[in-house]
Formats: C-alpha cells, sequence, structure tokens
C-alpha cells in the first residue's frame, strides 16, 4: 500500500505524453487527481491512526519487508505536506502563462518531484533514500530552467552544480559507512555508527555538508537565493514549500533520529550551524528589495529554526522541528503564492516599482499578511507555537544562549516582513499600478487554502499538537535502542 | 596488491589529472575517457565485473559520447582559441599536480592510521548480483525506472522548443 | 417575594431611567410623571420591605467576586431614605425642569442615579459596592454637565475630583481584599496596623472625596452654579452624604477597629471642614453657592460625630446625617422656587420676598433654623449629640468641642444674613411683584420642613425607630441600652443659647454698620487677618483641581517628546540599518565559485571541529 | 585485505580533490562538468572498494550501477542546460551568468 506512494505520481508522469494526444484536458486534471489522492490517503490514514488507536503512534505501523518501506508520525507529517504543496502548486500553475505545448511535460515533471520526495520519505535505507533524493533535484533543476530565460538558466545551473557536489560527498559517506556496516539501511547504520571511530565522524562531516547544503543552511546556501528568485513562480512554490525541505531538513531529521542518534558533537555543530543560519538569514532578508529575493533569505532563516529546535535534542525539541517544518512548509508556499499572483498581476517584484495593493488586491493583501504573521510567530496563529515549542525547547535543553538568538531572530523576522508588507500592500498605490486587478479565483483560492490551514492549525494547536505530533516523539524509541 | 597501485595510480589518477590540467578541451575529454578505462581495469581488480562492465560502457562510452557532441557544439563559436587563454589556463591549473601528488604522499604515508580504523565485524556474503538486485534492492530499481523518466522528460521540455525562436 | 421586591428595588428605577433616556417623548409632562410615578412605586417598595432581612447572594466573576445584597437595618435605613429624597427631587423637578434645555434627559439619569444608590447601599461585596459607585461617578458627570454650556467644565472637574477618590477607593479595596482575603462587607474587619492602616487612609478618601468634604469639596460650590437645581437638592445636599457617610461608618465602625491616632486624624478632618467651609460659605454673595459652602460644612459635622467612636457621638453623627438632608435639600429648593420666580439667586438684586412668597419664607425659616441649631428643631437635636460626644472624648479633645461650636456660631449667622437679604431687605418698588411658586414645588418644601420640625421636637422616634436598628450590628454591645437624649435645660441648651444671641448681636451690628441686610457679614470679611486669606480663596490658590490642570500642562509636553522619540526609532533607525545591510548583500556577487568555495570551507571547519572535539 | 581499501579510499579522496579543484578554478562550464565526473569516478571507486573490504561485493555492485546510471542521467540534464546557456549567452564562462546578485 505504502508503494502507491510512489508508483500513482510515477504513472501519474508517465502516461502524460499519452494523454496530450487522446485527451487534452486530461493533463490538467491528472495531476490535481495525483496530489488530491495523496492528500485524502495520507489524511485518512491520520485519521485511522487517531481515531483506532487513540493517538497516531504508527511505531513500525506499515512495514513493507520487500521494499523496505516505512511509514511513521515523522514521514506522515512530511506526506501531508507534499500533498498540500504540490496540489497548491499545481492549482496555481493552471492558469500560469506556460508554453501550451510543453505543458504536459511540465506536469510530468512536478509529478515526478512529487514521486522523488514521496519515495524520499518513505524510504528505509540511505541508498535508495540518495536515488529519490537524485530525481527530486534532477526534476527541479529542469523545472528551474523551464522558462529558457537567463534567470532561470544562471539559477538552475548554480543549484544544480552545487548538489552534484553535495550528493558527491554523501555517497563517499555512505560508501564509508557501508564499508564498516555491510549494509545502507538505517538499522545496519546505527549499528557501524554505534561502533564510534573516526571513520564514523568523517561521514558524518560529509553527510552533514551534503544535507545542509541541500536544505540552504548558511555557509552553503549560495544556490537558495538565486534558484528561488530565478524560477518560474509555480515551480518556486514547489521548491520552497517542500522541495529544500524534503531533500535537505527531513533527510537530516531521519538521519539524525535513525542512525547517529544525539550525540553531543553533532548537536552543537547542527545548534551552530542552525544559530548562525537564523541570524544572518533574518539580516539578509532584511536589506532586499525583491519580494521572492528576501522570502528565499526568510526560507533560509526559517530552516535554521527548524535545525535549532532538532539540536535541541529534546523530545519537545523534536516535536517543534517537526510542527515548524509543517507550518513553515505552508506558509512559506502561502507567501511565494502571494508573490506569484503579485507578479502576475503587475508584472514585478520589486518593492520600489509595487505599494498599495491591498484595495486592488484584497485577497492576496490578507492573506500574505496572515503568511506573514504566521512567518514571524504571532500567536494565533501556527507559526507562533511552533517557534514557542522551539524557543523553550532550547531553553530547557540548557542552550539558553541559543533561545535568546531564536527570540532575536524572529524579531527581525517580524521587522522584514512588516517591512515587505509596508512596501508591497499598504500605502499609496504607485502611478503604473492603477490598472491592476486581483488575480483569477483560481489562483487565489489556493492561497486561501494555505491560510486557512495556518490559521486552524494555530487556533485548534493543543489538538494538533497531542493527536499529531506527540507520536512523533514515539520515534525517539526508536534512538532508546 | 602491487598490481592494483600500478593500475591504480598509472591507469586512473594520472589521466584524471591531465583531463582537468589539459588546455583543450577534446584532450581533457580523451583523458577523462582514459581515466574511466583504468577505472574499470581497477573494478575488475577488485573482482567487480559487473560494475566494471556497466562502468566501461555507461561512465566511458556514453558520457564521452555526450562530451564530445557538446564540445563539437560549442566549438565553431569559440574560436579565438588563442594562445594567451590557453597560457591563462596553465597558469591556472599548473598548480593542481603539485597539489594532488603532495596531498597523496601524506595519505599515503600515514596509511596505517586508518587501517584499523575500519572495524567490519559482519559475514562474508556470496549471493550473486541478480538475486541482490531483484531480491533487496527492489526499491533502486523503481527508483531508477524514475530518474531515466527525469531524464527523458528534461531533454524533452529542455529542447522543444528546438526552433529557439529568439 | 420579599427577595424580588428586593431586585425589584434597583431594578425598576434602572430600566425606566434608561428607557426615559432612550425613547423619544414630546408631551411636555410626561416624562416628569412618569419619573414621579415610578418614584412612588419605590417608596412603596421601600416601606412594606422594612425590617426584614434579607441576603442575595450569586457567582458572578469568581475568585470570591459574587453578587452579594445584603438588607439589614443599615441598609434599610439608607435605602428608604434614598427613595424619600428620590420622589420629592422628582416631584419638585417635574414643574422645574420642563423648560429647561435637556431636560428630557434630566429624569433618566435621576433614575439611573437613585438606581446606583441604592446598590451602592445594599451591596455586600466590596466589588459590587465599587461597581455601583463608579455607576455614580457617570451619572454625576452627566446631570452636571446638563446644567449650561460651561456646565460640561465643571462636570469634567467633578469627575476627575471624585474619580481620584474612587481610585483610592479601588486601591484600598485592593489592599483589604488581600490582607482580609474577603471581599464580603459583613465579614471584613481589620486592625489598623501597617499596610491596613494604608487602607483604612484610601478608603476614607474614598468615602470622604463621596461625601464631599476636604479637600474634595471644590467642584460643589462650581456646580451649584452651572448644574440644575434639582441635582444639586438631590446629590450633593442628600444622597452623597447619605453615602458617604454610610461608607464613613462601615469603614470606622465595621471594617476597622479604630486607634485613637486614626480617630484624631478623622476629626481632624471634620473639624476643618466645618470651620473653612462656614467661613467661606458667610462672604458668599450667591443663594446657592452659600448653601453648597453650608452642605460641605455640615459634612465635617457628621465626620466629626463618627470620629468620635463615643456612642452618643457616632448616632448624633448619623442622625445629622439624615437632619442635614432633610433641612439642606428644603433649602436647596427653596432657593430653587426663588430662582425659577425671579430668575436670580444673587442676593443684591434678591429682598422682600417675605410678601411675595410667603410660604416659601416660611419653609426657609423652619429650615434655616433647624440648620442653626435653633432649639426645637431637629439640626439642634443632632448637634447637641455630636457636642455631647465631643466633650465626653475627655479634656485632651476639647479643641474638637470648639470648633463645632464656633461653625455653629458662624452658620447661624451666614443664615441670619442669608435670610434678612432675601425675604426681609428693604425692596426697590420697581421690581415687579412674583407670586409663589407652583404647588408641585412647594409640596416637597412643606413636608420636609415638616419632617425637620417632627424629627426635632418627637427626636426619641427617629431615634430608636431609625436609628436603633441602623447600628445594631455595628455597635451591639451600646445600643441596648437605648439611644437616650433627655432634652434638658444642661449647661449644652445653655451654651446654644449663648451661641444664638451672639449670632442675632453680630447680624445687628453689621446691618446698622452697613445698613443692607446683606452686609451683615461685611465686616468679618474686612478683618485683617481674613482679608488676605479670602482673596487668596477668590483666585483658587486652595483648589486642588486648578493647581493640578497647570501641572498636567508640564506632563503632557513630557510625554509628546517621549512619543517624538519612539517616532524616530521606527521612522529613521529601522530603514537606515536595512540600507547598511543592503551594503552586506554585496557578497553575493552570483559568482558561482564563491558559493562552492563556501560551502567547500564550511566543510573543512567542520571536519576540524570533528578533529578537535574527537580525542584521537 | 584492509589496505587495499585504505588505497583505494586515498585515490577517492585524490579524485575529490581534483574534482573540487577544477569545479572551483575552471572559468568554461564543460570543464566543470568534467570535474564533477572525475569526483563521479571516485564515488564508484570508493563503493566497489567499500563492497570487496567487507566481502558484500554483489550489493556493492547493484549500488554502484545504480549511482552510475543517476549520474548519467545528471550530466545529460546538465549538459542540456550548458548548451541553453551557451546559445542564449552565447559563451560558457562562468563569469558571464552572475546576473543573479545580491
Amino acid at each position: 500500500m505504502l508503494l502507491a506512494y510512489i508508483l500513482v505520481p510515477l504513472l501519474g508522469a508517465a502516461i502524460m505524453p499519452i494523454l496530450r494526444k487522446i485527451w487534452q484536458k486530461g493533463t490538467d486534471s491528472v495531476p490535481i487527481l495525483v496530489t488530491v489522492y495523496q492528500i485524502i490517503i495520507t489524511g485518512w490514514i491520520a485519521y485511522q491512526g487517531i481515531v483506532l488507536n487513540g493517538s497516531l503512534n504508527l511505531e513500525r505501523w506499515i512495514l513493507d519487508q520487500v521494499l523496505a518501506l516505512r511509514l511513521d508520525g515523522l514521514s506522515l507529517v512530511a506526506l501531508l505536506a507534499i500533498g498540500l504543496v504540490s496540489f497548491v502548486t499545481v492549482l496555481f500553475s493552471l492558469r500560469y502563462p506556460l508554453d501550451e505545448d510543453r505543458r504536459p511535460g511540465y506536469y510530468a515533471l512536478i509529478l515526478l518531484a512529487v514521486t522523488g520526495m514521496n519515495g524520499l520519505v518513505v524510504a528505509t535505507d540511505l541508498f535508495s533514500m540518495y536515488v529519490f533524493l537524485e530525481i527530486v533535484s534532477v526534476a527541479s533543476f529542469i523545472l528551474i530552467a523551464y522558462q529558457y530565460d537567463e534567470f532561470g538558466m544562471e539559477g538552475s545551473f548554480k543549484y544544480m552544480m552545487l548538489s552534484a557536489v553535495a550528493t558527491v560527498f554523501l555517497l563517499v559517506a555512505v560508501a564509508l559507512l557501508f564499508a564498516i556496516t555491510g549494509g545502507v539501511s538505517f538499522g545496519e547504520l546505527a549499528q557501524g555508527v554505534k561502533t564510534g571511530g573516526p571513520v564514523v565522524f568523517i561521514s558524518f562531516a560529509f553527510i552533514f555538508f551534503a544535507l545542509a547544503l541541500k536544505s540552504g543552511m548558511m555557509p552553503f546556501h549560495g544556490w537558495l537565493p538565486d534558484a528561488y528568485t530565478a524560477s518560474p513562480a509555480p515551480v518556486s512554490i514547489l521548491l520552497a514549500g517542500i522541495v529544500t525541505k524534503i531533500a535537505g531538513v527531513y533527510t537530516m531529521i531521519r538521519l539524525v533520529l535513525e542512525v547517529f542518534g544525539f550525540n553531543s558533537v553533532f548537536m552543537n555543530l547542527l545548534l551552530v550551524v542552525g544559530a548562525v543560519s537564523t541570524v544572518l538569514g533574518a539580516f539578509f532578508a532584511l536589506g532586499q528589495k525583491d519580494f521572492k529575493r528576501m522570502l528565499a533569505y526568510s526560507s533560509i532563516s526559517q530552516i535554521g529554526y527548524i535545525m535549532m529546535g532538532l539540536a535541541a535534542g529534546t523530545p519537545l525539541g523534536l516535536i517543534g522541528a517537526v510542527f515548524h517544518f509543517f507550518n513553515h512548509a505552508i506558509f512559506k508556499s502561502l507567501l511565494f503564492l502571494n508573490s506569484g499572483a503579485v507578479e502576475t498581476a503587475t508584472g514585478t517584484r520589486n518593492f520600489d516599482e509595487l505599494g498599495g495593493l491591498a484595495e486592488k488586491m484584497p485577497v492576496t493583501g490578507t492573506t500574505s499578511v496572515i503568511g506573514l504573521l504566521s512567518t514571524a510567530g504571532i500567536p494565533p496563529l501556527a507559526g507562533f507555537w511552533s517557534k514557542l515549542v522551539i524557543i523553550v525547547a532550547l531553553w530547557m535543553a540548557g542552550f539558553k544562549f541559543f533561545a535568546f538568538i531564536a527570540v532575536f531572530a524572529s524579531i527581525i523576522t517580524l521587522a522584514y516582513l512588516l517591512l515587505l508588507q509596508r512596501n508591497v500592500f499598504f500605502g499609496k498605490i504607485k502611478q503604473g499600478l492603477e490598472g491592476i486587478r486581483e488575480v483569477s479565483p483560481v489562483v487565489y483560492w489556493p492561497a486561501i487554502i494555505m491560510a486557512a490551514i495556518t490559521v486552524f492549525s494555530g487556533i485548534l494547536f493543543p489538538l494538533v499538537y497531542d493527536k499529531l505530533l506527540n507520536p512523533v516523539n514515539s520515534l525517539l524509541g526508536l534512538l532508546a535502542k | 596488491m602491487e598490481l592494483h597501485m600500478v593500475l591504480l595510480i598509472a591507469v586512473t589518477l594520472i589521466p584524471m589529472i591531465i583531463a582537468a590540467f589539459a588546455a583543450e578541451l577534446i584532450k581533457s575529454v580523451i583523458a577523462l575517457l582514459v581515466g574511466s578505462v583504468g577505472l574499470t581495469l581497477v573494478l575488475f581488480n577488485l573482482n567487480a565485473p559487473i560494475a566494471g562492465i556497466f562502468e566501461l560502457s555507461v561512465g566511458a562510452g556514453l558520457i564521452a559520447v555526450l562530451f564530445i557532441l557538446s564540445v563539437s557544439l560549442t566549438r565553431p563559436l569559440a574560436k579565438e582559441e588563442s594562445a594567451e587563454r590557453k597560457r591563462q589556463h596553465y597558469r591556472r591549473f599548473y598548480v593542481l599536480p603539485i597539489i594532488i601528488l603532495f596531498l597523496g604522499l601524506i595519505l599515503y604515508l600515514n596509511k596505517d592510521f586508518w587501517i584499523n580504523a575500519f572495524p567490519f565485524t559482519g559475514a562474508q556474503e556470496s549471493a550473486s548480483f541478480g538475486e541482490v538486485l531483484w531480491g533487496r534492492r527492489g526499491l533502486d530499481l523503481i527508483g531508477q525506472i524514475g530518474i531515466i523518466l527525469v531524464g527523458v522528460f528534461g531533454v524533452i521540455v529542455l529542447f522543444r522548443r528546438g526552433k529557439m525562436n529568439e | 417575594m420579599n427577595e424580588t421586591n428586593l431586585w425589584l428595588l434597583f431594578v425598576i428605577p434602572a430600566i425606566v431611567g434608561a428607557l426615559l433616556l432612550v425613547i423619544p417623548m414630546t408631551a411636555r409632562y410626561l416624562r416628569g410623571v412618569i419619573s414621579t410615578v415610578t418614584a412612588a412605586l419605590l417608596v412603596y417598595l421601600a416601606i412594606n420591605l422594612w425590617g426584614q432581612q434579607i441576603e442575595i447572594n450569586l457567582p458572578w466573576a469568581g475568585f470570591g467576586i459574587d453578587f452579594q445584597l445584603r438588607y439589614y437595618g443599615f441598609s434599610q435605613f439608607i435605602v428608604t431614605a434614598i427613595t424619600m429624597f428620590a420622589f420629592l427631587i422628582t416631584l419638585y423637578s417635574t414643574k422645574f425642569m420642563v423648560d429647561k434645555p435637556k431636560s428630557n434627559q434630566f429624569y433618566g439619569f435621576l433614575l439611573l442615579t437613585e438606581a446606583m444608590a441604592i446598590g451602592a447601599a445594599l451591596a455586600n461585596n466590596l466589588i459590587v459596592m465599587l461597581f455601583f459607585w463608579e455607576g455614580l461617578l457617570i451619572t454625576t458627570f452627566a446631570l452636571i454637565s446638563l446644567g449650561s454650556e460651561k456646565a460640561f467644565q465643571t462636570g469634567l472637574k467633578s469627575f476627575i475630583i471624585i474619580g481620584l477618590s474612587d481610585l483610592c477607593l479601588t486601591m484600598g479595596i485592593g489592599i483589604i481584599w488581600v490582607q482580609a482575603k474577603t471581599l464580603v462587607m459583613s465579614e471584613i474587619n481589620l486592625d489598623t496596623a501597617g499596610l491596613n492602616g494604608v487602607a483604612f487612609v484610601l478608603m476614607m478618601i474614598g468615602a470622604i472625596g463621596k461625601a464631599g468634604a476636604m479637600p474634595f469639596h471644590t467642584w460643589i460650590p462650581d456646580a451649584a452654579e452651572d448644574a440644575p437645581l434639582p441635582f444639586m437638592a438631590y446629590l450633593p445636599a442628600a444622597l452623597e452624604k447619605l453615602l458617604g457617610v454610610y461608607l464613613v461608618a462601615r469603614i470606622a465602625l465595621d471594617f476597622f477597629t479604630l486607634t485613637d491616632g486614626m480617630r484624631i486624624l478623622v476629626m481632624s478632618i471634620g473639624a476643618i471642614t466645618i470651620i473653612f467651609a462656614v467661613m467661606m460659605a458667610l462672604v458668599q454673595k450667591d443663594f446657592k453657592r452659600l448653601l453648597s459652602y453650608h452642605a460641605i460644612s455640615q459634612v465635617g459635622y457628621m465626620i466629626l460625630g463618627i470620629g468620635t467612636g463615643v456612642p452618643i457621638g457616632i448616632v448624633g453623627g448619623l442622625f445629622h446625617m439624615i437632619n442635614h438632608a432633610m433641612y439642606k435639600c428644603c433649602l436647596f429648593l427653596t432657593s430653587g422656587s426663588v430662582e425659577s420666580q425671579n430668575g436670580t439667586t444673587d442676593l443684591n438684586q434678591l429682598g422682600g420676598l417675605w410678601r411675595q412668597q410667603p410660604l416659601t419664607m416660611i419653609c426657609f425659616v423652619v429650615a434655616a433654623a433647624s440648620i442653626s441649631g435653633v432649639p426645637p428643631f431637629n439640626g439642634f437635636v443632632s448637634k447637641e449629640m455630636i457636642f455631647e460626644g465631643a466633650l465626653e472624648m475627655g479634656s485632651a479633645y476639647r479643641i474638637f468641642y470648639v470648633a463645632a461650636v464656633l461653625g455653629a456660631l458662624f452658620t447661624a449667622a451666614s443664615f441670619l444674613k442669608l435670610g434678612h437679604a432675601a425675604f426681609f431687605d428693604k425692596v426697590d418698588p420697581k421690581k415687579p411683584r412674583v407670586k409663589d411658586a407652583h404647588w408641585t414645588m412647594q409640596l416637597p418644601m412643606i413636608v420636609l420642613a415638616l419632617t425637620c420640625i417632627v424629627f426635632g421636637v418627637w427626636h426619641k422616634l427617629p431615634l430608636n425607630g431609625i436609628l436603633k436598628p441602623a447600628l445594631m450590628e455595628s455597635m451591639d454591645k451600646v445600643i441596648d441600652k437605648g439611644i437616650h437624649f433627655e432634652f434638658g435645660f444642661g449647661p449644652l441648651f445653655w451654651t446654644t443659647v449663648l451661641i444664638l444671641t451672639f449670632a442675632i448681636l453680630n447680624h445687628w451690628i453689621g446691618y446698622k454698620l452697613t445698613g443692607k441686610g446683606l452686609g451683615a457679614s461685611h465686616h468679618i470679611y474686612e478683618l485683617p487677618g481674613l482679608h488676605q486669606i479670602y482673596d487668596l480663596a477668590e483666585k483658587q490658590t486652595f483648589d486642588p483641581y486648578v493647581q493640578g490642570k497647570r501641572g498636567g500642562r508640564y506632563v503632557v509636553k513630557g510625554l509628546f517628546y517621549i512619543d517624538r522619540g519612539v517616532d524616530w526609532f521606527y521612522q529613521k533607525l529601522v530603514p537606515a540599518t536595512a540600507n547598511k545591510i543592503a551594503q552586506l548583500r554585496q557578497i553575493h556577487n552570483g559568482l558561482y565559485a564563491n558559493y562552492l568555495s563556501w560551502s567547500v570551507g564550511g566543510l573543512l571547519l567542520i571536519i576540524l571541529y570533528f578533529l578537535l572535539s574527537v580525542p584521537k | 585485505m584492509n589496505n587495499i581499501l585504505v588505497i583505494d579510499m586515498i585515490a577517492v579522496i585524490l579524485l575529490l580533490g581534483i574534482g573540487l579543484y577544477t569545479l572551483i578554478v575552471s572559468r568554461n562550464l564543460l570543464r566543470m562538468l568534467i570535474g564533477f565526473e572525475i569526483m563521479a569516478k571516485g564515488v564508484t571507486l570508493a563503493i566497489v572498494s567499500a563492497g570487496a573490504y567487507n566481502g558484500k561485493l554483489a550489493l556493492s555492485q547493484t549500488l554502484a550501477v545504480t549511482a552510475i546510471v543517476v549520474e548519467v542521467i545528471f550530466i545529460a540534464v546538465a549538459l542540456a542546460i550548458v548548451m541553453l546557456i551557451q546559445r542564449k549567452k552565447g559563451s560558457l564562462d562562468v563569469r558571464k551568468i552572475t546576473n543573479l546578485k545580491g
């Protein structure tokens, strides 16, 4: 049954060229069906898991021996996020001016990216994770360069060459660990890591380098702003919303939990790099003039937050990290949706040319306010809860200084987001922009969905907490072994 | 053991250095080709025949062809292959062989430290390549199908606009 | 059945008041009639509730704050008095207020005030009392500002002054809540050591602020001119004294057991209020301002009485409270009828009204006699009891007795002047003849005058009938011996006679010197020492409110600069840092080699970190 | 037996070094791809030599094969994109593609 997560999008992509000939409209509806299918299935599993056995303690609920797949609390949250963000991306790209006869190819690549992500989430051994990681990465390189424009090419090339280096080092590390443990699945790797010794440290250094680069953490983040700004609007939603997080952050969480465990040397490293990314990301974002580029740096900062949550090393920290992972996927894709809407309506993303769009584009305006406030961590919204949990976890884990850093960074986050809101949506409308109208419903409906999710998961946080997130720390049981 | 060393250094490392070092792209591609053939020999020496064959056919063959294709496509434009540019290239790359030699010597000298760094306790396994591939690595197959599809769609999407009207 | 009655007691006026405010009624007398009928109904309710012990206890806001009402001896006395006065005032104002501007709102607020006052009197939980107390604050402000255009300033002044005293009351309640750990008024009794002392002082400030004693009195004289007259007769004269002194009594008797030090403090406030206010009253030229100053000085008597702590003094203070309410209200009503007939209350223009408005003159004489303490009237009885209380305190406290006597002297002198100037002075012939006020205005005056006489002559009836149950709970050990006050010809009687003769003498001298009734107090005004004080008082140097306003201006200027500072931070500082950071962006020059070298550099750092942190 | 592994690992590290150096220093996009290709060769060597060391040769060969397939696809796509850049910008010089700044 878990295989369906991989096969359905794969088949969806495979039949695209055939569909183009026999049922032209089908090319639009298939991706929607696939993504909706994923949301429903994941929702149903979560519902069943919750209702049946109290809370979702999917220890190792579904284990497919042959293909070594596995679904548990963490991957369920990831799958839900993948489903939602890809659904929203497809909805947004229905109206987006893509070159018509290449549209089936475009949808195929998006579905392949979804396949890659799903595979990566359910895989239980590092090598097949690498393979699916490559599927997602290559698909996203192509999607970035989809528009044939100079920026797209440049952004894609930089992202490609940097992640190539990352995968090389990842594979070398896999080889080293394989040499010691004789196997590549998490269980065997964990055994190998327990023996300790310099080789384990070197392989963790390589893996940390690869995953930090893939998730865009500070010193390794060079590609991220260029890739996000250069890519076409719907692709940037997918990319910023979920690809980077699954490729980088999810893998890191999975490896830390299953293979390397919370040993203090790794955790301190993760904490420092996380803190650096959070603060510098926020500072860089403060000075930006381009809507998407500011959001890109804000992503770096938020991913730094998730890493700090993980690095706290306590179950609470993990819960905070996973919840912020989910929240960030939601409100970051919401913000990129808004930037896409602004771009389609006004044709530009530069703050100096934008201003006072709120009354002309009410829906985009309000949803972007919700997104911004959630990112900055304003109480009723979901972002607040996850940041709060992370800060509390850091504080309780004894990293008081880093807790202050986290609070300081979120203040700067609020500053640059308000700056953004003021430049783009409030204030008086710029002369050239009187004529613009709100984007079409198909475009702003996804924004409303995402905003609703942020608001409700914020308000219903207690319910979300003990039903969806508590099982996540059942993973820590794994660690105890 | 010595054969392995000879093969390793003479046939793979040195061509790779030349591949990086060579000024003209064609020379570096050919050097790369030689290097990958050398690698195949090393793999055979490690009695991993299937990997060697694969490396030979795909690594050496397909990739070399692709490179030559792309170099030839771009060559007519970059006519001003002036001596000055070549000199500039060497100025940048002359330091590479020195570093690699130096690094290789250091690593080789204190290799004993690393000897016991790889404690392996697992049992030997004599399963054949087929059993392992089909039996335990089924997921990789699906992964490969996926990646191939991505490659296919990628090329289609990137080159459909072949006419490149602008 | 009684509980519903109790609820109705303050719910009816509230609802009717609200309706009167909201529903537009055009007929001239309709509002007046409706409010009078409601007031009458309330009097009936209060009477048939008499003598019962009812308690209501509803959970309200948790944390010990429940909606608790308690109808027992003391509140029974206050509530009945409130309903009586409310009825008389509404009857009076049906005619008086009918043509005045904004009169439609007047009746609404009047009934709301009554509801709030009854609520405050019945409350058994401090927070509930505070809730109604604040209600009164608002209705007072509203009623005053109905008077005239300028009245808004006075309204504001009263709002701020009473507001401040209410603030102290709230703080006091807070401290009591902490110290006594309960808010139920009937269960609170604390000593006045340390923090409780502070609470006592704060609560006293709140009570005195409401009662209108020094230094919270300055709004009353201004209100006398600007506010509508029935308001003056209703609130400053009757209601505020009732509630204020009720709270003073509850504080002094129930909440705290006073030490001598506190007693002296209370009595000194009373004495100062008496002397200062009556001196000011002496020199007033306006009928209503003179009465308002007397209202303030009489409060001094009540506080002095309760402050003595001697049973006779306390009973005297409370008895004086109800007596004062009667004759002060009657005096204000007489000034009202004079004003409605002659259009002015300035004593210079009035004169010789005894022939034109005989009935008003008779009521005025009765009320003036009782306030001055002329023997058969109620004023004399309660003042005698307060004098006796002050004497009984012992020789050390003689000073308070002297102050009370002086007060009585000047009160008598000023009322002689007032009566002479207003009613008996020679009238200038060209002034048109004036006929007496409408019967609806005269009836309340006559009723009040009669009660003054009744309470004076048959004083045993009110003492044992009303006051005995009222104070039963607070001072049980003393009361059961019965409050006996012999109308003997003892030394106190003769001192009063002496005071009166001296006052008449002084009036005669003044009349002879200036030839006019109004000039009777002129010679006192000219006395060297007093002259400067009076001039200062005229310039309102002693008025805390005016001084506060001047001080306020500097505070506002200071806040303005602080605000500018915050603005600077947001307008200038944040964008500046943003630009500075913009330069920081230059390191992102787009070159792939840079990005890769950062990453590789990062990797090397990590490996270095591992090598260092993992001991070989 | 394990000193072969060590030697191979040294060779792998050297190959990585060569690859990284070319990536950082080279001006021509194609040369960068060649650099990446060198590193990929190193990876294959690493996987197979690890397998040879601990006797799990069959498993290591499957991993190596999959790695090679993935790497080929990557190179194909990379070359396609480089071709497009060359067509769009007219040159393969890395310093030309730096207009995504800030």
